[in-house]
């Protein structure tokens, strides 16, 4: 399940993939080296919103703060500060894990849907803050020129040290699915209930994955500003999140590499599909139609079905739903 | 009237009704006998069409209504009272009624007057919120949101659950006089005293498998079925 | 629709053309990426620049192009969007191997993509980005602006409003840094031409506010002299619409950039407000000369509508290209941007130069007051006076002070 | 230097009237998003695409009959079934199918109608902004307390109580109304009574969307009708429904009252910052009642 | 072990709860009864922590535990089942199990060690007491509703309580499934010295194994003694056994 397709026979799939990564400067046009260092860090932003939306079953609507975050304090710290590199980008997930403490303390004991919405609330709010404080954020100008040192900038280095990162990322992020805490977060997806009732601490643990996640949500934001350079109050905007939750759905949402498979779709189309038509978002609203209509769970998760041949033609949904209505109409 | 055959219902992949077959007569209230969870709460909701069987039919009054949604099954002239009773509990018990009103063919048709004058306790509750009604207020206004529908057959499910004794009482008497206005009733019980004071006919329903059925006198007499299937 | 249509054909008709010749005699193009925005509000603008340059483009050329190459265009939407914008801009310079980045209305994006043409060196062009840093603090050798700037529109604001009897100003406007870069601007100038002016107090709004009639009325109670309202793009609209509604433009004087303009005016039709002041880089009925008219004509002959004031900017990108190119003698990047720095094109509003030390054009600003005109379905300006682009240039003082830090 | 020097009385009170009459349209707008988020549980991002299409169609109508006065009064007549029509397909159409889906889901659907309706509208108007003429009998102000007040405003003003006793008269004196609350807590046994529980879904839902499509009819002669309209107001819509608590119109009526307050009146106190308070607002109010002021449905 | 005294809890004006008074000794199986909605739910709740009661007193090992959420009396040793099943439903049967062993080892918190590799032996010791060894790795959302009540009771016993809490532990299960959970229960209070305190509506299992008996009408407790003395009670007979006249 976690793995997406083949369970552990995909670990080679994996390591070869990375592999091919690994030589791609050697035969890919400079463009598509840039292309695919943006796809892993828009990925890596999708898949740490992924650890608390898929495996936490928790509404996190504004994630894009967190990636905000983490790219201004690097944005910040490189252009404001003498401090040596390493400094602004080991500090970026750590102020983005602060703030992910911060809203999570205040968003943590609502329910779903008041969870997205206090979040967006309180992401609008420092979306606002970074729009007008021209004299630190620079406001709605952004902040721009970045200079990186020499090691990590140009095209082909910054791929490199992004596709090292996220790499790494991902592999953190897979070994705290796999552990204990990842194993009660996808418990208190499940059944928050439960979780309280085998004494699992619900409300500090929604707290701890939101901050987790901010974390990894912050290295993106510090990734992104070794790609691009620049940063600009839209990477705090609510849009942006709701687009990096619909990669999370389109890749499929309750595998780990789903989100990932997600942003590459999102952002090919976006390159490819706007050198042909003015009318992307058309586009791009009728394929998440489709996608919400026929594959529910995401293009991985509907493979996985596809694979995972025990139960034909039962939806777990269906049977593990029932309850829930139940419940709801008893309240 | 209503014709059960052979009905298999299934809650997600839990298999709950097993070739259930039931029937019920003009005029009769037969009574549909069991342990909580043996099934009968299951077995109304499969006839109103609220969980619908995966096989088997269902036919009112000569009509197949198997898959019909629960409102056609209303309009078709079945009242349903659920077990939990759902009122609608924002809802003021006059309101409860009103939207519950359906026009009937006959002339002496139920509306909330008539409601009201078989219930009397609820016609000075009328502009009460019917959530904040005690236990049995709520059952006689779901009875009377089902007739207010001018059913021609009751499905009730356990009315006399949790209420006190004289409300018991007065809802046996309300339901024989239901009976002699001419309504059939299928009525799910699991406290048999009720079941056998009111009832014309039985079914013992245990495990979603019908596993008895007879009149009452037979299953008064039949100490050994009762001892197996109902009580202590 | 049909504007949008008949540009598709246009742009077929162009690209196919361009395909044709291009095979036939295997010649280079010279390619221009476009990056802008063409969905949302700001699109009214952005329009105006595109159509203007693929008009100029094509009589270019249709007159043998620039030394036999044809000089082609490929436009990305960026959707106000920075990162959007900034990853099209890549995919052109890396992918369709453009030589000249050109667009975008939104500052923020115009800084990212200038910041990226100067590593790629690749000339970056700025149409209708107002930002003062573009080619001031930031500016460096690839990016030029096309347009005015904030510094700018100060400067001629504060020259004509001097002329002015007021002395009691309040201050609103967007707060965003257009609004501020403004409402500084005019301010610091119209204090050095007029001492004796007095600031009452500032208001903001946030940009797209819906309503504006409670600043209006907060505005009223302070009883200025003048107002001067820093706002831009599509809060002009709503903004004329509120005064008009409280009657703030017969009780109080206000001042708005582009509040003459035809792009702020044309929605409101004969319902905007009278005496308004306003300054614009260009209107298609002033000034009434021959350059002038047959550009009007043309345009209104290639997509029939009236070129606003973006229209001015993209045709003088493509005169200054083609022109700058032909100095340099040979399409190489580094000789095209010596030859463009100095350079003088004729257009619409007269000769135009672009300034060799900050690579800022040097337009003229005409300052007027909106008013009903017989015969026509928009307002327009009455009492024009042109502020000389020499006097409304930032000094070169003030750039090398803003570059040095 | 940033505050306003002299908040005088009269100021405070056009101040206060404005900002009610601003949330007149936020309350009728968020009144649709409630209803259909109280009854069917639809989160529907698309109100606001909803919303500006009103706007837009409101525009192209009154422009059409512009020979006539009445332009605007056929536009606002008509305009609103456009959107409700709209809403009948969308409904009948697609969200039928999907009630069973959890309410992310659910989201995410109305969410990629937004991104649809964004370039419809593009392909249908184009990308100019459009600007409707406040109607002939409503141009100019009033002077109150010696402060001009805009007639429209004070149209709008009068609606909102209007909109709220129309509404309160439907959820609780008709039928419908009944039903839809009944259905609210317990669809299912709305349905056992008898009454076609599809047909009340899709009734509640085609209202939802014709009061958006009034609140942008209304809207269309104060501000500019361009796209990005409906990002605008949509999550003012969505802060107000949860401050005021899901599914309750009255909710969104003193959502939208604080709503419209705390921005009038954030602007005369901080100018700067005046949008700052209208989330601060539904932070404090969340902090302390994080259900919302009024009972939520949900 | 457990006494409450006076238990009361109301909604919005309706008192599910209003008297209720329960005694638990150690090592005790105690079994609640009473018509549907007597309010047998809402009890459990009071005392598991889902609900906080309005008045009366609640004491789990001599100490007052209103208040306490569900998880700090499970670490103080209660653990529950629901009515409702409430199961992990996209986990594996193993990993539902494993993850109540896991919350009790403290390691909630453990973001590195794989998860997989823990408790596995005590797991496996716990399905296979509960009789589900045999579907260890399915997917326990599409197990069938006798399967997911088993499972919950071994969830709980993943928390390794003192107290078990039993909401109708054999409610839809078929007669076999009835039996092997009595079985269980039977043996986790003997072989394991567990104390159990349930409600369940098939009065024929209560009787053949509880030590004692409460019941409760609308709310209140009625008697609370031995199987004989509920038996004999008149009160009882009356309101919820029938009786025969």
């Amino acid at each position: 399940m976690i793995f997406g397709i083949f369970g552990k026979k995909s670990l080679p799939l994996v390591v070869l993939f990375l592999v091919g990564l690994i030589f791609m400067p050697y035969v890919a046009p400079r463009f598509y080296i840039y292309l695919v260092s943006a796809m892993l860090v828009t990925g890596l932003l999708a898949t740490s919103l992924n650890l608390v939306l898929g495996y936490g079953g928790m509404y996190q609507f504004h994630h894009a703060v967190f990636y905000g975050v983490g790219a201004y304090t690097t944005a910040l710290m490189l252009t404001k500060t003498s401090l040596p590199t390493w400094v602004a980008f080991v500090s970026a997930p750590l102020v983005a894990a602060f703030f992910g403490l911060v809203i999570g303390l205040i968003c943590a004991r609502l329910s779903s849907l008041h969870f997205g919405m206090l979040q967006i609330s309180l992401g609008s709010l420092l979306w606002v803050i970074v729009y007008r404080w021209y004299d630190f954020t620079g406001g709605d100008d952004g902040i721009h020129g970045i200079s990186m040192p020499a090691v990590i900038s140009g095209t082909t280095p910054a791929y490199y040290f992004i596709l090292a990162i996220t790499a790494l990322c991902l592999l953190l992020m897979f070994i705290v699915i796999k552990s204990p805490f990842g194993r009660i977060l996808q418990a208190l997806r499940d059944n928050p209930e439960r979780c309280a009732a085998i004494g699992v601490n619900v409300i500090r643990h929604r707290i701890l994955a939101l901050v987790v996640a901010a974390l990894f949500a912050g290295v993106a934001g510090s990734l992104f500003v070794t790609l691009e350079g620049s940063v600009f109050p839209d990477l705090l905007f609510w849009t942006l999140s709701l687009e990096i939750l619909i990669m999370c759905l389109l890749g499929g949402w309750f595998t780990f590499f789903g989100p990932m498979l997600g942003a590459c779709l999102i952002i090919s189309l976006r390159t490819f599909a706007g050198n042909y038509t003015e009318y992307l978002t058309l586009i791009l609203g009728l394929m998440m139609m489709l996608t919400i209509f026929f594959l529910p769970k995401g293009v991985l998760g509907f493979v996985n079905d596809l694979f995972r041949t025990r139960f034909p033609g039962q939806s777990l949904e269906e049977s593990s739903h029932a309850p829930d209505k139940i419940s709801t109409k008893i309240i | 009237m209503l014709d059960v055959r052979e009905i298999n219902t299934y809650y997600g992949l839990s298999h709950i009704l097993f070739d259930v077959s039931l029937s019920v007569h003009k005029g009769e209230i037969v009574c549909l006998l069991g342990r909580n969870g043996a099934g009968k709460s299951t077995t109304m909701k499969s006839i109103m069409g609220l969980t619908p069987p995966k096989q088997g039919e269902i036919t009112l009054k000569g009509d197949r209504v198997t898959g019909c949604p629960p409102y056609q099954m209303c309009r078709r002239g079945v009242g349903f009272v659920p077990d939990d009773r759902r009122v609608f509990a924002d809802l003021s018990v006059g309101e409860n009624l009103e939207i519950s009103a359906r026009p009937c063919q006959g002339s002496d048709g139920w509306d909330k007057e008539r409601v009201y004058g078989f219930f009397p306790a609820l016609s000075a509750l009328d502009r009460r919120r019917a959530g904040v009604l005690s236990g049995g207020e709520q059952q006689m206004l779901t009875i009377g949101r089902a007739l207010i529908t001018n059913p021609d057959l009751l499905l009730l499910d356990e009315p006399t659950e949790g209420l006190a004794p004289i409300i018991v009482e007065m809802l046996e008497e309300k339901i024989l006089e239901l009976k002699a206005s001419g309504l059939s009733v299928l009525l799910a019980e699991q406290n048999q005293n009720v079941a056998l004071r009111l009832s014309d006919r039985a079914y013992i329903i245990d495990n979603g498998h019908i596993r008895y059925q007879g009149s009452i006198e037979e299953l008064r007499q039949d100490e050994a079925v009762r001892q197996k299937y109902l009580l202590v | 629709m049909k504007t949008s249509l008949r540009f598709f054909c246009f742009a077929a008709l162009v690209c196919c053309s361009l395909l044709t010749v291009s095979s036939a005699f295997a010649a280079k193009t010279i390619k221009v990426g476009i990056v802008d925005t063409y969905s949302g509000p700001a699109s009214t603008y952005t329009n105006d620049v595109r159509d203007a340059f693929a008009l100029a483009a094509g009589k270019i050329n249709a007159a043998g192009g620039i030394f036999g190459q044809q000089l082609e265009f490929i436009t990305r939407d960026s959707k106000f969007k920075v990162d959007l914008g900034l990853s099209a801009a890549k995919e052109l310079v890396m992918r369709e191997e453009v030589d000249i980045l050109m667009g975008t209305i939104n500052s923020s994006l115009a800084l990212a993509i200038s910041n990226f043409a100067k590593q790629e060196k690749i000339p970056f062009l700025v149409t209708f980005a107002k930002s003062a840093k573009i080619t001031g603090e930031k500016g460096h050798r690839y990016v030029f602006s096309m347009n005015e700037n904030t510094a700018m529109i100060g400067k001629a604001a504060a020259a004509g409003l001097a002329k002015k009897p007021y002395t009691r100003y309040w201050i609103a406007g967007d707060d965003y840094e257009y609004g501020h870069a403004v409402a500084d601007a005019v301010w610091e100038n119209l204090k050095q031409l007029k001492p004796e002016v007095k600031l009452l107090g500032k208001s903001w709004w946030k940009v797209g506010e819906p309503d504006f009639t409670p600043y209006i009325t907060a505005m009223l109670a302070e009883k200025p002299d003048a107002v001067i309202i820093a706002t831009g793009g599509r809060d002009c609209v709503p903004f004329l619409k509120a005064a008009q509604a409280t009657g703030f433009n017969t009780q109080v004087p206000f001042y708005m950039h582009t509040g003459t303009e035809v792009s702020t005016l044309k929605p409101l039709g004969l319902s905007a407000p009278e005496g308004v002041i306003g300054t614009a880089n260009y209107h298609s009925y002033y000034p009434d000369t021959v350059e002038n008219r047959a550009f009007v004509a043309e345009f209104e002959k290639a997509y029939g509508r009236t070129p606003a004031v973006g229209a001015l900017y993209g045709y003088i990108a493509a005169q200054f290209i083609s022109e700058a190119y032909a100095k340099a003698g040979e399409v190489d990047t580094e000789k095209f941007i010596d030859a463009l720095e100095g350079l003088s094109v004729d257009s619409p509003v007269g000769q135009v130069t672009m300034r060799a030390e900050d690579h800022q054009v040097m337009l003229p600003m005409f300052m007027g007051v909106t008013t009903k005109a017989a015969g026509k379905s928009v307002l327009v300006a009455r009492d024009i006076v042109t502020i000389s682009a020499t006097e409304a240039m930032p000094s070169l003082d003030a750039i090398r002070k803003a570059r040095q830090n | 230097m940033e505050l306003f020097p002299s908040l005088s009385f009269s100021v405070l009170c056009i101040q206060i009237l404005v900002g009610l009459s601003k949330a007149t349209i936020l309350f009728i707008v968020a009144s649709g998003l409630t209803l259909i988020l109280g009854v069917l549980r639809i989160p529907n991002l698309a109100h606001g695409s909803l919303y500006m299409i009103g706007a837009f169609t409101t525009y192209s109508i009154a422009t059409a009959f512009s020979q006539s006065n009445l332009g605007f009064w056929v536009a606002l007549l008509l305009a609103p079934l456009v959107v409700a029509l709209i809403g009948l397909i969308m409904e009948q159409g697609l969200f039928r199918f999907l009630y069973k889906r959890d309410h992310l889901m659910m989201l995410l659907f109305t969410f990629s109608f937004t991104l649809v309706f964004a370039d419809l509208v593009k392909l249908v108007w184009g990308s100019d902004y459009r600007s409707l003429a406040v109607p002939k009998i409503f141009q100019g102000s009033y002077l109150l307390l010696g402060m001009p007040f805009p007639r429209y405003n004070l149209f709008l003003l009068l609606l909102g109580p209007l909109f709220a006793a129309g509404l309160w008269y439907l959820t609780n004196r008709t039928l419908l109304g009944k039903i839809s609350r009944a259905a609210a807590v317990d669809r299912e046994m709305v349905g056992a009574v008898g009454v076609n529980v599809n047909l009340v879904y899709a009734a509640v839902f085609v209202l939802g969307c014709y009061l958006a499509g009034i609140g942008g009819a209304l809207v269309a002669p104060t501000q500019n009708i361009s796209q990005g309209m409906d990002h605008s107001i949509i999550i003012e819509i969505f802060l107000i429904v949860i401050i005021g608590g899901l599914g309750n119109v009255w909710g969104a009526l003193l959502g939208a009252v604080i709503f419209g307050l705390t921005d009038a009146i954030g602007i005369l106190v901080a100018p700067q910052f005046g949008i700052v308070f209208p989330y601060l607002a539904v932070i404090t109010v969340l902090t302390f009642r994080p259900k919302g002021l009024l009972k939520s449905i949900w | 072990m457990l006494q409450i005294k006076s238990l009361r809890k109301s909604f919005d004006g309706f008192q599910a709860v209003k008297d209720a008074n329960l005694s638990v000794n150690q090592g005790e199986v105690v079994a609640v009864i009473g018509p549907n909605g007597a309010g047998k739910t809402t009890l459990f709740n009071l005392v598991s922590g889902q609900l906080r009661p309005d008045a009366g007193s609640v004491l789990f090992k001599g100490e007052d535990i209103r208040g306490l959420s569900p998880y700090q009396l499970c670490r103080k040793g209660m653990s529950r089942s629901f009515q409702i099943v409430k199961i992990f439903s996209r986990m594996s049967v193993f990993e539902n199990v494993q993850t109540a062993v896991i919350s009790r080892m403290g390691k909630t918190s453990n973001f590195f060690t794989p998860a997989g590799g823990i408790a596995v032996k005590e797991t496996e010791r716990i399905l296979e007491a509960m009789g589900l060894s045999g579907k260890r790795d399915r997917i326990c959302g599409l197990l069938s509703h006798g399967d997911q009540k088993v499972l919950e009771m071994a969830i709980s016993l993943g928390s390794d309580p003192q107290l078990l809490i039993l909401d109708e532990p054999t409610a839809g299960m078929s007669s076999e499934e009835t039996a092997t959970t009595i079985d269980l229960m039977k043996r986790l209070s003997g072989e394991m010295g567990l104390t159990i305190l349930f409600c369940e509506h098939d009065v024929e299992l209560v009787f053949s194994f509880s030590d004692r008996i409460m019941v409760m009408q609308q709310g209140s407790t009625i008697i609370q003694g031995t199987p004989d003395q509920v038996r004999n009670d008149p009160q009882v007979k009356k309101a919820y056994l029938g009786g025969h006249d």
